[in-house]
């Protein structure tokens, strides 16, 4: 198990900043978890302990809309993050959006507590880490905003 | 089952309605190609309930008896458009919006007591959204036709909102600016009159109101550097589009000491 | 040959011989307090002693100590306006009983002869010739006009106050081009000939051998002129210096003046921007479409469905002079402007064109490179009367799009656009969606008026139809290569006859990604295509909406994040809203693709859609002559530049 | 029958410019209550002009009404004029004459054809009487209408609202070819006014003989765009001066206009009637020839008046466009001087009259505006009382119906009406 741990982290870009002796510190604190098709992650209102790194399949964020449809918000694959609010300092925000897997999903996950003591007792690996959870926040606001532009709506 | 007009007056010297009846070669096919179902001024046939498909409304909200009249036609009608000044802006009688109302009434009428008026005289967008505004004191009749025929085909009409110098140079009228120094507001103004005033070697007093993007600043410079008091240049804004709001700022800056 | 020479008592007789050869006369004359040009009847009517006093803003006439003809500068009115007429009505339209007609307006061809051609205004003839008449496509109002013209030239022998021929390269001497020139000299005018037609006139006039000297004279007096120009302007590597500074501080301080009230266009005598409007009667039978001369200080010049490229005065002045003295070139092989100086004397706050380009240049930046013009190629005579065609089918894709099969025996290459017209409504571009020979395929979506009539039509119903126009996708350079199709929205359309190519020719076309973005799932085209490319092994097709339901089971999240593992040789088509291609370039670009192999089709406002008219202009390109599909390297500089 | 109360009443006032209502109540065959209720909004012009160049007055004043703005403009003219001590050129003169034809032409027009005649024909109105088999007279009346809009925008640059009159004369006189260009098409029109004349004075009209004092401007020509002085039946002829000490304007609560009547507190009337009663001798001979005898006392048959004065306009445009040879300037300067001065001319509704007081630096202090509608709103009043009687034996809808007509004859303007000022109101206000 633990060496399918350590092949996907190299894998992905995300840890490709990380020393062999940093990204075995940082293997050592995550399992892998593969997912049926729409297996929740993470639910509306929980309090997220757990980060995820999709490694195969779709992860879909959707948010409950009352009296309506569920809204999907943005599917996720390979490289990104899943319950990047887990990272944020207690009290951790609880979850608004739903996480499931839209398809049968291979995920690399992280207690979020014990990464975050790592992070806190080696802030090498702190830096690098929150450096990788800040751009793929970064990017998904940036993405965000041009949903927000509806950029193919109606123009006058 | 043809498409329903309606015309409507506010407070206003009548004439936007008397230059649609200035369309002596097309009023008869007007009145046929449309069911002129309320127009006063026309006939004793008129039904102000509606619904109407098209709307002209002419003249400016200036009594509180007009307000229902203005959300009522905007009710029932498909589309409603505001024809000339006064319906645009307020009009010439907007001149009033910056003195004291009640020192008007009292010097025009010796018992003010009788007069129902608002302490404005106010553009129909100010109450209602409207669909288009024809601007001109009057509107050209062209204009007018135009945008007739143009909701009874279906498309936007074909009004611009260039300045009248295109107009001015399109006729082939020398500028009366440069080549007379005459001051002229036709740079700052809506074309749509086809360059009267220059044609007649008259600056324009601006009767169409500002153009989209109207410099007023960079041109009341110009008449100040070529001897126009500034009270002068003010009043020249505040005139029959004055209360339209780049006119209405500019004259507010020419104003000051 | 000895030199000719015309008495000025026998002027009259140069009225005569032009007449007897058919012209009527044009040319200057004084009327209400400026010289302006009109009918002549004959040499009385030429302005005999007026000169004029011209500065920024101002123009007075005045006596002069002498009797001159032509002793002044240029006036507000320019030839333009006899061969380029303000208005001028193009095409003519019936419909009834569902049969649409459409036919080129009449046309008055009287031959004009123009008497008192500088040289700076003859120049600005040759401008506009080049607009007019040697593109692809010809207006033939303009080209009978001026082929019918007889030009009687003069020389400038005293400079104006204004002049800057000199600096352009225009005059003072008119040195060809004409069919007569007259100089003045005193009491005559010393005459030369410039073509058979020139010659036929001479041979009707009292010509005597010009005293000795005269030459020199004229050579003296040119020279007099050329040293005393009332402005200069350094016209060396002007279009480079000016593209190089478009975000240069005096583009603001020139705004703050200009009144963008567009005399300087309307006066300039190369300026040919227009604009087309629809008109009808009342219950939309007849029906025609009039051009009128616009400007790009209009807001309906740079507009396109509600959007506007060019909202601020800032926008619209720096347009104008990098048009004029820049992109032109380009355009066209030839600077717009001629140094008449009609713009700074007709400006009415006197803002002067020469001092704005100095200043630039006081302060700038390092040129850039500009394209070179394409070789002239005229072709194709009335490109503004459409062909009549039926619908025959009609696809609902969307809410607000359909596709409409038009029956049209045409040859098109995929990325290019047709004009699609109604005759009471008006005429717009819509990118051609496919055709086999004997249809197209319209894709549009009912945003407008015109957008909106065409999306209602139904089987049977006709329609006015122009082109193909415009340049194509360069499925030649994608042979042999990966090729990456990032489309969104509507922006699909333009691309499917491309996709549909591609999968025609396996061989040549080995590996095709199209990644799709849309609005919803509701809003997405062609889903059959979709599915038939995607079941296509070498197609990957990806699609991507930006909101969705939680049935929905494709990606959700702008398209940009499908553009991933770019191969290194790919060459990449994007098509959608230009916010979306700007992202998707610049992620395509991240991820590896040099600029040349990534291509965008551009949407501006054509109007006539074959170069004429100005109102799709992108820099030194027309978007609809050189676009709409661009090399994204070409326009990368302009592209994210606000204002363009 | 007659017992009881009975009330004729009209809230919304159709074919008339403006907005207005009329009452009249008879109770036991008495008359309570007969008003014309003006309730047009009122848009103070005579305040605004107030610190307004006198340059601006008659871009100003043009705008009090959409039918008859050139009248406006030539009384703000004429009394500007008069304030500067400018005498204008024979040029200009006829040229403002035949200005103002152009628009007597139009409203006439427009009245007579559109508004007027299809009360006779009994049709709401010209286009529903157009579809009916009346198109003939429709076209022919917008024919010569459009004509008296082509004289004014010659001239003008448009019919509402025109822009080149100016104090002292015009931006701009046309050339005589410009001129020129419109008389085939004038005499056309006069034909065409000759045959609506005829047509006119065969209607049918309700018998309704009036006592009318008679107020009209009187001079050499048939008043038009000037005259020094003005005739009141049985007071013979006073100069203009006089004007506002004779008709005294007066507010009433019901309306928004001011009224008018004489200083002995007797209505009077203004307008075609009584320029024809006063002036019909001095008609142009092919006007004369067509008219009826003077006075009409009938308000009903003001229509064939209203067409004698078309035709007039027409013989007289005529003739002033084959005379015209400009000389002299577009117009005569004088620089502002501290000064009253006051014109009348008649409007196509009636005498108009305008007081400017100017100060030294060429604004305006203050000004008054007598229009025709708000000189005869008392003389309307006191004609719906005259038809009371005729009106108790008659079915209602039909006897509503007459008074409006009675109303219409009078071709109100109530824009004009509504926003005038005299400063001694209180004084006379009863």
């Amino acid at each position: 198990m633990q060496d399918g741990v350590a092949a996907a982290m190299e894998s992905l870009d995300l840890f490709r900043q990380l020393t062999e002796a940093q990204r075995r510190s940082l293997a050592a604190l995550a399992r892998l978890e593969d997912l049926p098709q729409d297996a929740v992650l993470l639910r509306t209102g929980e309090a997220s302990a757990r980060l995820w790194v999709v490694l195969e399949g779709r992860v879909a964020l959707s948010l409950d809309v009352p009296g309506a449809v569920e809204a999907l918000l943005l599917t996720l694959g390979r490289g990104e993050l899943v319950g990047w609010s887990s990272m944020l300092p207690a009290p951790r925000p609880r979850a608004v959006a739903n996480a499931r897997a839209l398809e049968p999903a291979r995920l690399l996950a992280f207690d979020a507590g014990d990464l975050q003591r790592l992070c806190e007792a080696d802030h090498e690996i702190g830096w690098v880490v929150m450096r990788s959870v800040l751009a793929a926040v970064g990017r998904r606001l940036t993405e965000t905003r041009l949903q927000l532009l509806d950029v193919y709506g109606k123009r006058p | 089952m043809k498409p329903r007009l309606a015309v409507i007056k506010l407070a206003s010297c009548d004439g936007c309605q008397v230059t649609l009846l200035d369309l002596e070669d097309e009023l008869l096919a007007i009145g046929e190609a449309l069911d002129v179902a309320h127009f006063t001024e026309a006939s004793s046939r008129f039904d102000p309930d509606g619904p109407f498909d098209l709307t002209l409304i002419e003249g400016s909200v200036s009594q509180p008896r007009q307000i229902p009249i203005v959300r009522h036609a905007r009710a029932m009608s498909k589309r409603l458009v505001a024809i000339g000044a006064c319906a645009n802006t307020g009009g010439l009688q907007a001149l009033r919006n910056w003195a004291n109302h009640e020192e008007y009434l009292s010097l025009v009428y010796a018992r003010p007591e009788y007069i129902e008026t608002l302490a404005e005289s106010k553009p129909v967008s100010e109450l209602v959204p409207v669909d288009f505004e024809l601007n001109g004191c009057p509107p050209d009749r062209h204009q007018l036709l135009e945008v007739i025929t143009a909701f009874l085909v279906g498309r936007r009409p074909n009004i611009r909102s260039e300045s009248v110098c295109l107009e001015c140079k399109r006729a082939g009228h020398v500028c009366v600016h440069v080549a007379y120094g005459i001051p002229c507001l036709g740079p700052v103004t809506q074309a749509g009159c086809g360059a009267l005033c220059p044609g007649k070697r008259r600056g324009c007093y601006s009767c169409f109101g500002p153009r989209e993007n109207a410099n007023t600043g960079s041109l009341a410079d110009d008449l100040e550097r070529k001897g126009l008091p500034p009270a002068e240049v003010a009043r020249r804004f505040r005139l029959i589009y004055g209360w339209a709001p780049p006119f209405r700022a500019e004259s507010a800056r020419r104003e000051k000491p | 040959m000895t030199a000719q020479a015309l008495a000025r008592d026998d002027l009259g007789a140069l009225f005569d011989a032009l007449r007897a050869e058919g012209y009527r006369v044009v040319g200057p004359t004084l009327r209400d307090d400026a010289i302006v040009l009109a009918d002549l009847r004959g040499p009385e009517d030429l302005p005999a002693g007026w000169t004029v006093r011209q500065g920024p803003g101002t123009y007075r006439v005045e006596r002069r100590d002498d009797e001159a003809l032509f002793g002044f500068a240029v006036g507000q009115h320019s030839w333009k306006g006899f061969l380029f007429p303000s208005r001028e009505r193009l095409v003519e339209m019936r419909r009834e009983d569902g049969a649409l007609e459409h036919r080129p307006a009449a046309r008055d061809a009287a031959p004009l002869a123009f008497l008192g051609v500088r040289g700076c205004d003859l120049a600005a003839i040759e401008v506009q010739d080049r607009t007019f008449m040697r593109g692809r496509h010809v207006d033939p109002g303009y080209d009978a006009r001026r082929r019918a013209a007889f030009v009687v030239a003069v020389d400038c022998l005293e400079a104006g106050d204004l002049c800057f021929c000199a600096s352009m390269g225009t005059g003072p001497g008119v040195e060809r081009g004409f069919d007569l020139r007259l100089t003045e000299l005193g009491p005559r005018f010393l005459v030369a000939v410039g073509s058979a037609r020139g010659a036929s006139v001479a041979a009707r006039l009292p010509l005597r051998a010009a005293p000795a000297g005269d030459e020199r004279r004229r050579r003296d007096g040119l020279d007099d002129a050329r040293a005393h120009m009332g402005r200069t302007m350094q016209a060396d590597d002007l279009p480079g210096l000016l593209f190089g500074n478009l975000d240069h501080p005096r583009w603001d301080d020139v705004a703050a003046r200009c009144l963008a009230c567009a005399n300087c266009t309307l006066v300039c005598p190369t300026c040919f921007c227009f604009s087309v409007e629809t008109v009808s009667d009342l219950s939309g039978t007849e029906a025609r479409r009039d051009r009128a001369w616009d400007s790009c200080f209009t807001v309906q010049h740079g507009q396109i469905h509600g959007a506007t490229f060019r909202p601020r005065i800032k926008d619209r002045y720096r347009q104008w002079l990098t048009h004029k003295l820049g992109a032109w070139v380009s355009q066209f092989g030839v600077s717009g402007c001629t140094g008449c100086g009609r713009c700074i004397a007709w400006c009415p706050v006197g803002i002067d064109l020469t001092e704005e380009v100095a200043a630039i240049r006081a302060t700038s930046r390092p040129a850039v490179a500009m394209p070179p013009p394409p070789a002239p190629a005229p072709a194709v005579r009335e490109p503004m009367v459409p062909a009549t065609a039926r619908v025959t089918a009609v696809r609902r894709e969307t809410d607000d799009v359909v596709t409409l099969r038009i029956a049209h025996e045409i040859a098109f290459r995929p990325g290019q656009f047709h004009m699609l017209g109604l005759p009471a409504i008006g005429e717009v571009p819509i990118s051609i969606a496919g055709g086999d020979g004997r249809s197209v395929d319209h894709t549009i979506r009912a945003v407008g008026a015109v957008s909106g009539a065409l999306a209602a039509l139904e089987p049977g119903h006709a329609l006015g139809i122009r082109g193909p126009f415009g340049s194509a996708w360069p499925l030649e350079a994608c042979v042999g290569r990966p090729v990456v199709v990032v489309a969104g929205g509507v922006g699909l359309a333009p691309l499917r006859a491309a996709l549909d190519t591609m999968a025609a020719r396996p061989l040549d076309y080995p590996s095709v990604r199209l990644l799709y973005g849309a609005r919803t799932p509701a809003d997405l085209l062609f889903t059959d295509d979709l599915q038939r490319w995607a079941a296509d092994p070498r197609f990957a097709v990806r699609v991507t909406v930006d909101h969705a339901g939680a049935d929905w089971r494709g990606d959700v999240g702008v398209v940009t994040r499908l553009i991933t593992d770019v191969p290194p040789d790919a060459v990449a088509l994007v098509c959608g809203p230009e916010m979306m291609m700007g992202f998707s370039v610049r992620a395509l670009c991240a991820a590896g693709l040099p600029a040349e192999r990534a291509y965008v089709s551009m949407e501006r406002n054509m109007a006539c859609a074959v170069a004429h008219c100005g109102r799709c202009q992108l820099g030194p390109y027309f978007v609809c002559r050189d676009g709409p599909v661009f090399r994204f390297d070409r326009i990368a500089r302009l592209f994210d530049q606000e204002g363009f | 029958m007659t017992d009881g109360e009975r009330t004729f009443r009209v809230d919304l006032m159709t074919r008339v410019e403006g907005e207005g209502r009329f009452e009249l109540r008879v109770r036991d065959g008495v008359v309570e209550r007969a008003v014309l209720s003006i309730y047009e909004a009122p848009r103070f012009f005579e305040a605004f002009v107030r610190g307004r160049s006198i340059f601006e007055v008659p871009d100003i004043v043009a705008r009090i009404c959409g039918i008859c703005p050139v009248a406006y403009q030539m009384s703000a003219v004429r009394a500007l004029e008069e304030a500067l001590g400018l005498s204008p050129t024979p040029t200009l003169r006829a040229l403002r004459r035949l200005f103002y034809c152009g628009e007597w032409i139009s409203s006439h027009a427009l009245h007579v054809f559109l508004l007027h005649a299809p009360d006779f024909l009994g049709f709401p109105g010209a286009l529903e009487m157009a579809a009916a088999g009346h198109r003939d007279l429709v076209e022919r009346g917008l024919r010569i209408k459009k004509v008296g809009n082509a004289i004014l925008e010659r001239i003008g640059g448009r019919a509402v609202h025109p822009i080149s009159a100016r104090v002292g004369g015009f931006t701009r006189l046309p050339t005589p070819a410009e001129l020129g260009a419109l008389r085939d098409d004038v005499a056309r029109a006069l034909d065409e006014a000759e045959i609506a004349t005829r047509w006119a004075a065969g209607l049918d009209f309700p018998a309704f003989e009036q006592d009318y004092v008679f107020v009209s401007l009187v001079g050499d020509a048939y008043p038009l765009e000037w005259a020094d002085e003005f005739a009141v039946s049985g007071r013979g002829t006073l100069p203009i001066a006089d004007f506002e000490r004779v008709c005294v304007e007066a507010q009433v609560p019901w309306s928004n206009a001011l009224q008018a009547r004489l200083d002995d507190g007797r209505t009077y009337l203004t307008g075609p009637l009584a320029r024809f009663a006063h002036n019909a001798a001095r008609l142009h001979p092919r006007a004369a020839a067509l008219a009826p005898p003077a006075p009409v006392r009938n308000p009903h048959a003001s229509i064939v008046v209203r067409c004698v004065e078309i035709v007039h306009a027409l013989a007289e445009a005529l003739d002033l466009i084959e005379a015209y040879a400009p000389e002299g300037p577009a117009y005569l300067e004088a620089a502002p001087r501290e000064s009253t001065g006051l014109g009348a001319t008649e409007a196509p509704r009636g005498l108009l009259y305008h007081r400017y007081a100017i100060g030294p630096d060429g604004l305006v202090r203050e000004a008054a505006i007598v229009p025709p509608t708000s000189q005869n709103q008392a003389r309307i009043e006191q004609d719906l009382i005259g038809m009371a009687p005729q009106l108790l034996t008659m079915e209602h809808e039909r006897a509503t119906r007459l008074c409006e007509q009675l109303i219409r004859a009078y071709d109100p303007c109530i824009s004009c009406a509504t926003h005038f000022l005299t400063l001694d109101i209180e004084r006379v206000t009863p």
